[in-house]
């Protein structure tokens, strides 16, 4: 019986949500509006714990397959259950139930109207279901679908402010993520074509054995995949959609699309190219390295873009460009070491960043001070607010004891295994510029001396709990990393297809 | 876990538990806070005393050991370590009843006092690490705790210096972890202090040097070695107990432990030799010595004085380091205990003279012996011992110094220490004679609560400049037990 | 003919789709009014739909419905054009979306012209006032 | 070893105490009674070690510093006449201290110096000498600057730096002394060395340090700076007893390196003779040129110094036989001390009544003063050495040496011999000047109301004379009692002839009747041709040399320190240019657009787009160079 639960529990998370995120306007309409964000807190935390116990049970027995509707693969789609899935679920719920739970408290207000709110509660619920989607799943076109689900959901994410700036950004982000499905969806019609298969694990047996037959053709299909997730998770250079779009939403929506949205993609973009073309055939090709400097150059430039930003949210979203880059470099890296990091940083990403983008998010609601070079006196205003985002910023930077080290270690060992000393230095010099950007902030809140008296703003302490959640995420992640780890190196070994490390 | 493992985690601890109690306090119970910083400054060096008393005939063992990302948090008690956390945790009781003076009209008294005992768990952590990780940990977090306290006045003098301070910490630190992660790769993951000389031996010299300089830049920059001692002097508009503690006693000696730490505990005496890496070091902190004395000279104002007077005198104590001879090592050891006894004082005295008449700079100095007599008096006699002169606790590190150079066949560097000697002199004299000597139009003010807490500590750790000078033997079971770990005698 | 030719001309769908994705991309880049953006996109689309029906496409085969009776049937692969299916209401909502969203623009702007909303735009930032 | 406890422990009590007495005659009674506890002390030890017992005393320590004391023939009569000049100091104090104003800072210094100069005379080794030294270099500082004034500031700043230079020399000796396995003890001779060259840096060392302290030439220079700027009693003691404190330390080392016994230091007896001669010239020299009573006195204190220089030289260069140098270089000790200090108490007498210390506005006091006046020309007889007083009585013996030496053939010996002689003229000379200027012809000045010879003054001045008369007149009970035991003390092991010796040959009579008439003759050829107002050239004096480099230093340390600053903030600078540049090419990428940045502008959707398809056909291209085209 318990077995069935488990594996009936995979497309039950992923449908439990998509129909909830349906049932949001109705509930508001006939219930209080806050009933209808308790209940979607509520539904992100059972996901999340589905995650865990899912996460558990593969830590335990071992990836496991369900195939959709009962039609077997390769006709039918399979939701393939391996660490990888586990470790996403897990950071998803870790991430976006907090980042809903703040959300919850002054939505309307943000948002305009009472019937807005009501649909982006739809949105966020069906992002996050698109995200789980995109976890569990081992189809191609399932993946193209998701990733469609996610995009749209996000973007209008980001309209839901409905302020000229934050429309324009959308309509630059939709475009610009079209193309890149488009790309997506020509990559998958060449894997298609090549291999007659859109089940993954099909198109990786068949690939094994016909792939040198027609490399350039595989290449060119890699190409139109990096290119299409390179755009859609914001890979430098072809993150210019970024900035805007996550600048001008509110902050939770900066929040979700900044630690989770972008982390879809990737995840995406790692099972193509390990799951369905395998690691034997990608690290062959030179499309790690080209991975790799992509990924140092974005972190060395999204951290020098940041620099030059006043404006504290613009800042952070050029941060993540930057982040984005130590996890493209982890992918590149090629071995248990990289791929570990790049799970690590997925993880410590995405809470570091919610993190950042909520307590920022306070920080300029409650002051009206959207620049740093405004923002002096404002850590005595609000203490834990900004206190937890001095909390993001050193995990960010990656001091020892919070989560943003356990993963840049676990790169740094990656780039020295590889013999990439260059990305060693990238990757502490990458740091050192985190330090720069993010640490300014910091001084000028904390111990500037502000010209006149700062707002007293009392942040709610539901938002606050949200806050220390996610701090206590990172401290606990960084303190004692070890289940985590363990999960992600899990994960990194079951994409090389090694034996499971000792 | 044993009394000493328990004793090593709760000094820690304790005073973390105190920052967050002290934090926790609203802004007007000045006197319950002052309560719990000075209370769990004592607590936590008691402990570390009683450490002393239980650990130090069983050698090293191991306390506490917590895994990070494939990474230990690892605690353990040696010599070296004890030494430097009884030295710490010590000044660190003097310094909090200090601060209770010095503070009396500050605003932001919470925000000092918690960060002043969150930086006393973190030394103390520094102290206790049991292998580089740790060590890296504590001393990066360091930094983060002692930037609030630079940047206290948030005057825009003290956001430039902390600004500087904060970029050569973080620059440094990256050097660390560099020099971390490259060891990591030489030696299969081992970070232990205890098993890395032996994990490091099929290294190739030209790795290892890499490594070495690695490791040197990145805890030169906390030791402020010449070309990067550029923070220390600006750190100075920091207020005057953090001067004394963190850039006389925790911070920079932080440094200088890692370096030793690095000589002693990763390389291993024999390891450093067979780099004949040596010379480079001698004639650097030569340099230090030297120039750090010029520069000091020509220093006006007064803590910047000492600061610069402080950069000379970490680099004696890393020149005993360096020499490698077992008589330099102790006098290293001697001259980390003195100095930082010594130099507290020196920076005590210079903020009382501050907060009492408002005076910053020697040359405004003149005929404030008169009303401060004891202050003066104290900064003359301690000055004297900077200088090395007997019977004050300075001469007898310089003395070893001299003796561990010599049987080093080092003849030049006793010509450096003497002569650092007199420009000690030339540049300390002149402040106690322009105090007692010079005319003033400052009238005797009424002695109130606050200079009182200022003076006792002050007088009390002169008084041990002088009794470590009558009886420097004090120290010696400390030192004989460091120099015993490195050196098989 | 070459052989090169005579396998263009086999693969005609396949030239045809790529043709129709460049043109989409095409006017993407080249026009600034944004419906004509959104057109490009479709046509970008539709050719991937090409492509995918013209893989699954099987010469002289019969639509998928089971025969048991004629086993020398062929059939055509029945998954792509399920699949493509559902890339059409996928582009479906796309469209309608980044339609609503033009829509709005113009409401802020008064054109759908992308580069006279950057003037506009820039200008108003120029002045450092904010578009409501 | 009660007394060297009290010896070194009463000063100390008297320097905690004095504060608390309000009055100065309490204060001096004070002075007093600690000297003459002081002299009882002293004589008590002296009686302790008569028959020729070393006594040790350690005290037991912890490690590292062991303070022990060594009371020996040396010790003893150093620490006694120190005691004994001391307490006619402190007699004359109970007068001076009433026009000396901040009596209690100077009595605590002065108490302290006392306790720490024993101290010195009675450290058992080189550790605990250099405790007392060092201490004795502080609060004696103290005296040099009690005027307050900028002339007597800079002076006390020579004087201390000099003073801390020579406990730094010293502290490396010692360092040296034991990484090359010589023992610390004081009073023993070096046996065991590993090394000769490494001993040779240690007694170099104590020359320099302990040299310092004697005023030895080239590192007088704070000397005659710093001896008239104190207070009369300060000089006094200045003059008589802590320059010998380097004397002593000088003797010591002699001891370390058995004379010259055991060739260790094979080339210090010629370098220390030569020191010695210059010094002893110099000084006089200088002296003749000074119009300033104390500075004359002062330079004299370096020209005497010399003498006990060259002594301890003589008796290194005769490597175990110079008997007759290390005796004449304690016994001159002793005298200097006495004259000198009676020399300077006279002077202060006169400053006292007169406000003045230039020898040209001074005369005819003789009759105001006439204690004073027989005082000082007993003293001034004694260190010209006219027989009958007690300089004749070490010049002797040092002469005596300085022939032994001459006679060892080595010209610079010779040398050494005939310049010992041409530096009595010039003593007589420069003293004859001093007596004459002051006390005979005209009364040129006013005399304070008031200060006049108590008997206090006259009573302190008198015993010093009347010391120096008795060692004058029985010459061989001060040798046997006093001297003999002291050369033991020093590690001289044959006296010789030294407790029969005869003073009073006629020969050793004329030849310094001789040079007493030229000295007189010099006297008068001097003040006619004003000879005595030459003022040396500046850069002739060693302080100009100094400050010189001072000046060269400055300046170098300026243009470099200049390039250094220009540097760091050319860096900073363009550092803070780049980011500022970064800023504004963020901004026009980010909003503005304009020239090349229309393509790149981030918020134009069609370069955007383009910029994907480049990436994409880049990635193409690349493979293509790459791997197919195989480039």
């Amino acid at each position: 019986m318990a077995l069935a639960f488990r594996d009936n529990l995979a497309v039950l998370v992923v449908v439990a949500l998509l129909s909830t995120a349906y049932i949001m306007p109705l509930l508001t309409k006939i219930r209080r509006f806050r009933v209808a964000e308790y209940f979607a807190v509520a539904m992100l935390g059972l996901a999340l714990s589905g995650g865990i116990y899912l996460a558990r049970e593969i830590l335990l027995h071992g990836t496991f397959t369900y195939a959709v509707g009962g039609w077997p693969a390769p006709w039918g789609i399979e939701l393939s259950l391996d660490a990888v899935s586990g470790f996403f679920l897990i950071t998803i719920g870790v991430v976006a139930t907090p980042i809903m739970l703040y959300a919850s408290v002054d939505l309307i207000k943000e948002v305009g109207s009472r019937s807005r709110a009501a649909w982006f509660l739809t949105l966020f619920l069906l992002l996050v279901a698109a995200l789980c989607g995109l976890a569990v799943t081992g189809d191609l076109f399932n993946i193209y679908v998701m990733v469609e689900v996610a995009t749209i959901a996000s973007c209008a994410i980001v309209a839901a402010r409905n302020d000229a700036t934050s429309v324009e950004a959308t309509f630059k982000y939709l475009m610009l993520a079209t193309i890149g499905s488009g790309f997506v969806l020509l990559g998958i019609g060449f894997l298609f074509v090549l291999t007659g298969n859109l089940n993954m694990n099909f198109i990786a047996q068949e690939l094994s054995m016909s792939w040198q037959k027609y490399p350039t053709a595989l290449w060119v299909c890699l190409s139109f995949f990096m290119v299409g997730f390179g755009v859609k998770s914001a890979l430098f250079p072809l993150h210019v959609w970024l900035p805007d779009a996550h600048s001008t939403a509110i902050a939770p929506s900066s929040a979700m699309l900044s630690s989770l949205a972008i982390k879809g993609y990737i995840i995406a973009l790692l099972k193509v190219f390990y799951v369905a073309v395998g690691a034997k055939i990608i690290t062959r090709l030179p499309i790690t390295d080209i991975l790799t400097l992509l990924g140092m150059v974005a972190i060395i430039a999204g951290a020098l873009f940041a620099l030059a930003q006043d404006e504290l949210k613009r800042r952070l979203a050029f941060s993540t460009i930057s982040q984005v880059g130590y996890i493209f470099l982890g992918i590149g890296l090629g071995n248990i070491h990289g791929l570990t990091g790049t799970f690590m940083h997925i993880l410590s990403h995405a809470t570091t960043k919610a993190l950042l983008f909520l307590a920022a998010g306070a920080m300029i609601k409650h002051t009206g001070k959207s620049r740093i070079s405004e923002m002096a006196g404002v850590g005595a205003a609000m203490p834990v607010t900004v206190g937890a985002f001095a909390v993001g910023s050193l995990s960010m930077i990656g001091i020892p004891l919070f989560s943003g080290f356990v993963s840049k270690w676990q790169l740094l060992l990656g780039s020295l295994a590889n013999g990439n000393y260059l990305a060693v230095l990238v990757l502490v010099g990458g740091s050192l510029l985190a330090a720069a950007y993010l640490l300014p902030v910091l001084r000028m809140a904390f111990f500037e001396r502000p010209l006149q008296k700062p707002v007293v703003a009392n942040v709610s302490y539901v938002q606050l709990a949200a806050l220390l959640f996610l701090v206590v995420v990172i401290i606990s992640v960084g303190v004692v990393p070890d289940g985590v780890l363990q999960l992600a190196s899990e994960a990194a070994t079951a994409l090389l297809g090694l034996e499971v490390l000792p | 876990m044993s009394v000493g493992v328990a004793l090593v985690l709760a000094s820690i601890v304790i005073t973390t538990i105190g920052a967050i109690w002290v934090a926790a306090i609203p802004g007007e119970a000045k006197t319950q806070r002052h309560c719990i910083v000075v209370g769990a400054a004592l607590v936590s060096a008691a402990m570390v005393w009683y450490l002393l008393y239980l650990g130090l005939g069983s050698g090293t063992y191991p306390a506490f050991r917590v895994g990070i990302a494939s990474l230990s948090l690892d605690l353990t008690l040696d010599p070296l370590g004890l030494t430097y956390g009884i030295l710490a945790s010590t000044l660190w009781v003097f310094a909090s009843i200090y601060s209770v003076g010095y503070m009396e009209h500050d605003t932001k008294q919470r925000q000092y006092f918690t960060f002043f005992l969150v930086s006393a768990g973190i030394t103390l952590g520094i102290a206790f690490s049991g292998n580089l990780f740790t060590f890296y940990l504590f001393y990066e977090l360091l930094t983060f705790a002692t930037y609030p306290l630079v940047v206290h006045s948030g005057t825009k003098d003290a956001l430039e210096a902390g600004r500087k301070y904060i970029r050569y910490s973080l620059v440094g630190a990256s050097f660390i972890l560099a020099a971390i992660v490259m060891l990591w790769t030489l030696t299969g993951g081992v970070l232990d202090f205890s098993s890395i000389p032996a994990a490091l031996a099929t290294a190739s010299s030209g790795q290892l040097r890499i490594l070495f300089f690695l490791f040197l830049i990145g805890f030169g920059v906390k030791a402020a070695i010449m070309p990067l001692h550029g923070w220390l002097p600006s750190a100075m508009v920091a207020p005057t107990p953090v001067s004394a503690l963190l850039h006389a006693v925790a911070v920079v000696n932080a440094g200088v432990f890692g370096v030793l730490r690095t000589v002693y505990s990763v390389f291993g005496v024999d390891l450093v030799k067979s780099l004949s890496v040596r010379p480079i070091l001698l004639v650097l902190c030569s340099v230090t010595i030297i120039l750090g004395s010029l520069i000091a000279l020509k220093q006006d104002v007064l803590k910047r004085r000492l600061a610069y007077s402080t950069i000379s005198q970490l680099a004696y104590i890393l020149l005993g380091a360096f020499i490698l001879h077992p008589l330099a090592l102790a006098g290293a050891m001697l001259h980390m205990i003195f100095h930082s006894t010594l130099k507290i004082v020196l920076f005590f005295a210079a903020g009382i003279v501050a907060e009492e008449t408002g005076y910053l700079k020697v040359s405004e100095l003149g005929g404030t012996g008169r009303i401060l007599p004891v202050t003066m008096g104290s900064f003359g006699i301690i000055s004297l011992g900077m200088i090395g002169m007997l019977p004050l606790s300075g001469f007898w590190s310089k003395y070893y110094l001299m003796r561990g150079s010599l049987a080093a066949d080092a003849w030049i560097l006793l010509v450096v220490l003497l002569l650092s000697g007199l420009l000690n002199a030339l540049y300390f004299i002149p402040i106690t004679v322009s105090a007692f000597t010079g005319t003033s139009d400052l009238k005797p003010r009424r002695k109130t609560k606050a200079l009182l807490f200022m003076l006792v500590p002050t007088v009390i750790i002169a008084a041990f400049g002088v009794i470590f000078g009558l009886y420097p033997g004090l120290t010696l079971p400390l030192v004989d037990a460091v120099v015993a770990q490195f050196f098989s005698l | 003919m070459g052989e090169f030719w005579s396998r263009i001309l086999q693969n005609y769908p396949y030239v045809f789709a790529l043709a129709l994705f460049a043109i989409g991309i095409y006017t993407i880049l080249t026009h600034s009014n944004l419906f004509k953006k959104v057109i490009g996109i479709n046509i970008m689309e539709g050719s991937i739909y090409i492509l995918f029906i013209a893989a699954g496409n099987v010469r002289g085969g019969v639509a998928p419905i089971l025969d048991m009776t004629d086993t020398t049937l062929t059939y055509v692969h029945p998954l792509p054009q399920a699949l493509m299916l559902t890339g059409i209401v996928v582009s479906v909502s796309v469209t309608a979306l980044s339609l609503a969203l033009i829509m709005k623009l113009y409401r802020f702007y008064g054109t759908v012209d992308a580069k006279e909303i950057m003037r506009i735009r820039t200008e108003v930032r120029a002045n450092g006032a904010r578009i409501s | 070893m009660y007394w060297s406890t009290v010896l070194i422990l009463v000063p100390f009590l008297g320097a905690a105490l004095v504060s608390r007495f309000r009055s100065l005659r309490s204060q001096a009674l004070l002075g007093i009674a600690v000297g003459a506890v002081g002299l009882l002390a002293s004589f008590m030890n002296f009686l302790a070690q008569r028959s020729g017992t070393v006594l040790l005393w350690k005290l037991n320590s912890l490690g590292l510093f062991e303070p022990a004391f060594r009371l020996d023939g040396l010790s003893a009569l150093f620490s006694l006449f120190t005691a004994f000049v001391w307490l006619a100091s402190g007699i004359y104090m109970y007068t001076y201290m009433q026009h000396e104003e901040r009596s209690v800072s100077f009595y605590v210094f002065y108490f302290l110096t006392l306790g720490a100069v024993q101290g010195v005379f009675l450290a058992g080794n080189f550790v605990t000498l250099l405790v007392f030294f060092e201490i004795m270099t502080v609060t004696s500082f103290f005296w040099v600057i009690h005027r307050n004034d900028r002339e007597s500031l800079r002076a006390g700043y020579f004087y201390l730096f000099l003073g801390i230079v020579a406990g730094l020399c010293i502290a490396g000796a010692i360092a040296i002394l034991l990484a090359s396995g010589v023992t610390l003890d004081v009073g023993v001779a070096a046996t065991l060395v590993a090394n000769k060259a490494t001993l040779g840096w240690a007694v170099l060392l104590f020359v320099l340090g302990f040299g310092i302290k004697a005023g030895m030439v080239p590192v007088h220079i704070w000397l005659p700076m710093a001896h008239p700027v104190a207070p009369t009693p300060g000089s006094a003691l200045l003059s008589g007893i802590l320059i010998k404190a380097g004397a002593y330390g000088l003797l010591r080392t002699g001891q370390l390196v058995q004379w010259g016994l055991g060739d260790l230091v094979p080339w210090l007896g010629t370098l220390i003779v030569i020191i010695g001669v210059a010094t002893m010239l110099l000084g006089v020299a200088f002296a003749l040129l000074q119009g300033n009573a104390k500075r004359l006195l002062a330079y004299h204190s370096v020209s005497q110094m010399g003498y006990i220089i060259l002594g301890i030289g003589t008796a290194l260069v005769l490597r175990g036989h110079g008997v007759d140098g290390v005796a004449g270089a304690i016994f001159h000790s002793l005298n200097h001390a006495l004259f000198k200090s009676a020399l300077f108490l006279g002077v202060g007498v006169v400053y006292l009544g007169t406000g003045e210390l230039d020898l040209y506005k001074l005369g005819g006091l003789w009759k105001k003063y006439p204690m004073t006046a027989i005082c000082m020309l007993i003293a001034a007889f004694g260190i010209t050495g006219t027989p009958g007083l007690n300089g004749f009585i070490s010049k002797s013996l040092l002469h005596h040496s300085a022939i032994e030496v001459a006679l060892s053939g080595n010209p610079l010996m010779v040398w050494a011999e005939r310049l010992f002689n041409l530096v009595g003229v010039g003593t007589t000379a420069s003293f004859v000047k001093l007596i004459g200027l002051t006390f005979l012809g005209k009364q040129k000045t006013e005399l304070r109301k008031g200060a006049g010879e108590t008997p206090f003054v006259a009573g302190s001045m008198a015993i010093l004379a009347v010391a120096m008369l008795i060692i004058g007149t029985q010459p061989n009970l001060i040798v046997n009692l006093f001297i003999a035991p002291a050369t033991i003390g020093a590690g001289v092991t044959e006296l010789g002839h030294l407790s029969t010796m005869k003073f009073f040959e006629g020969s050793a009579i004329r030849d310094m009747i001789v040079t007493l008439l030229i000295g007189f003759a010099f006297f008068g050829l001097g003040m006619k041709t004003h000879l005595f107002h030459y003022k040396p050239p500046k850069w002739l004096s060693l302080e100009a040399v100094g400050q010189q480099f001072v000046r060269l230093y400055v300046c170098a340390e300026g243009s470099v320190s200049k390039m250094y600053q220009s540097l760091s903030t050319t860096i900073a600078l363009s550092g803070r240019r780049q980011y500022k540049r970064m800023i504004v090419m963020n901004r026009r990428l980010d909003f503005e657009g304009g020239g090349i940045f229309t393509v790149l502008s981030f918020s134009n959707l069609n370069s955007n787009a383009f910029l994907i398809l480049t990436v994409l056909a880049v990635l193409v291209l690349y493979y293509f160079v790459k791997y197919v085209l195989g480039v």
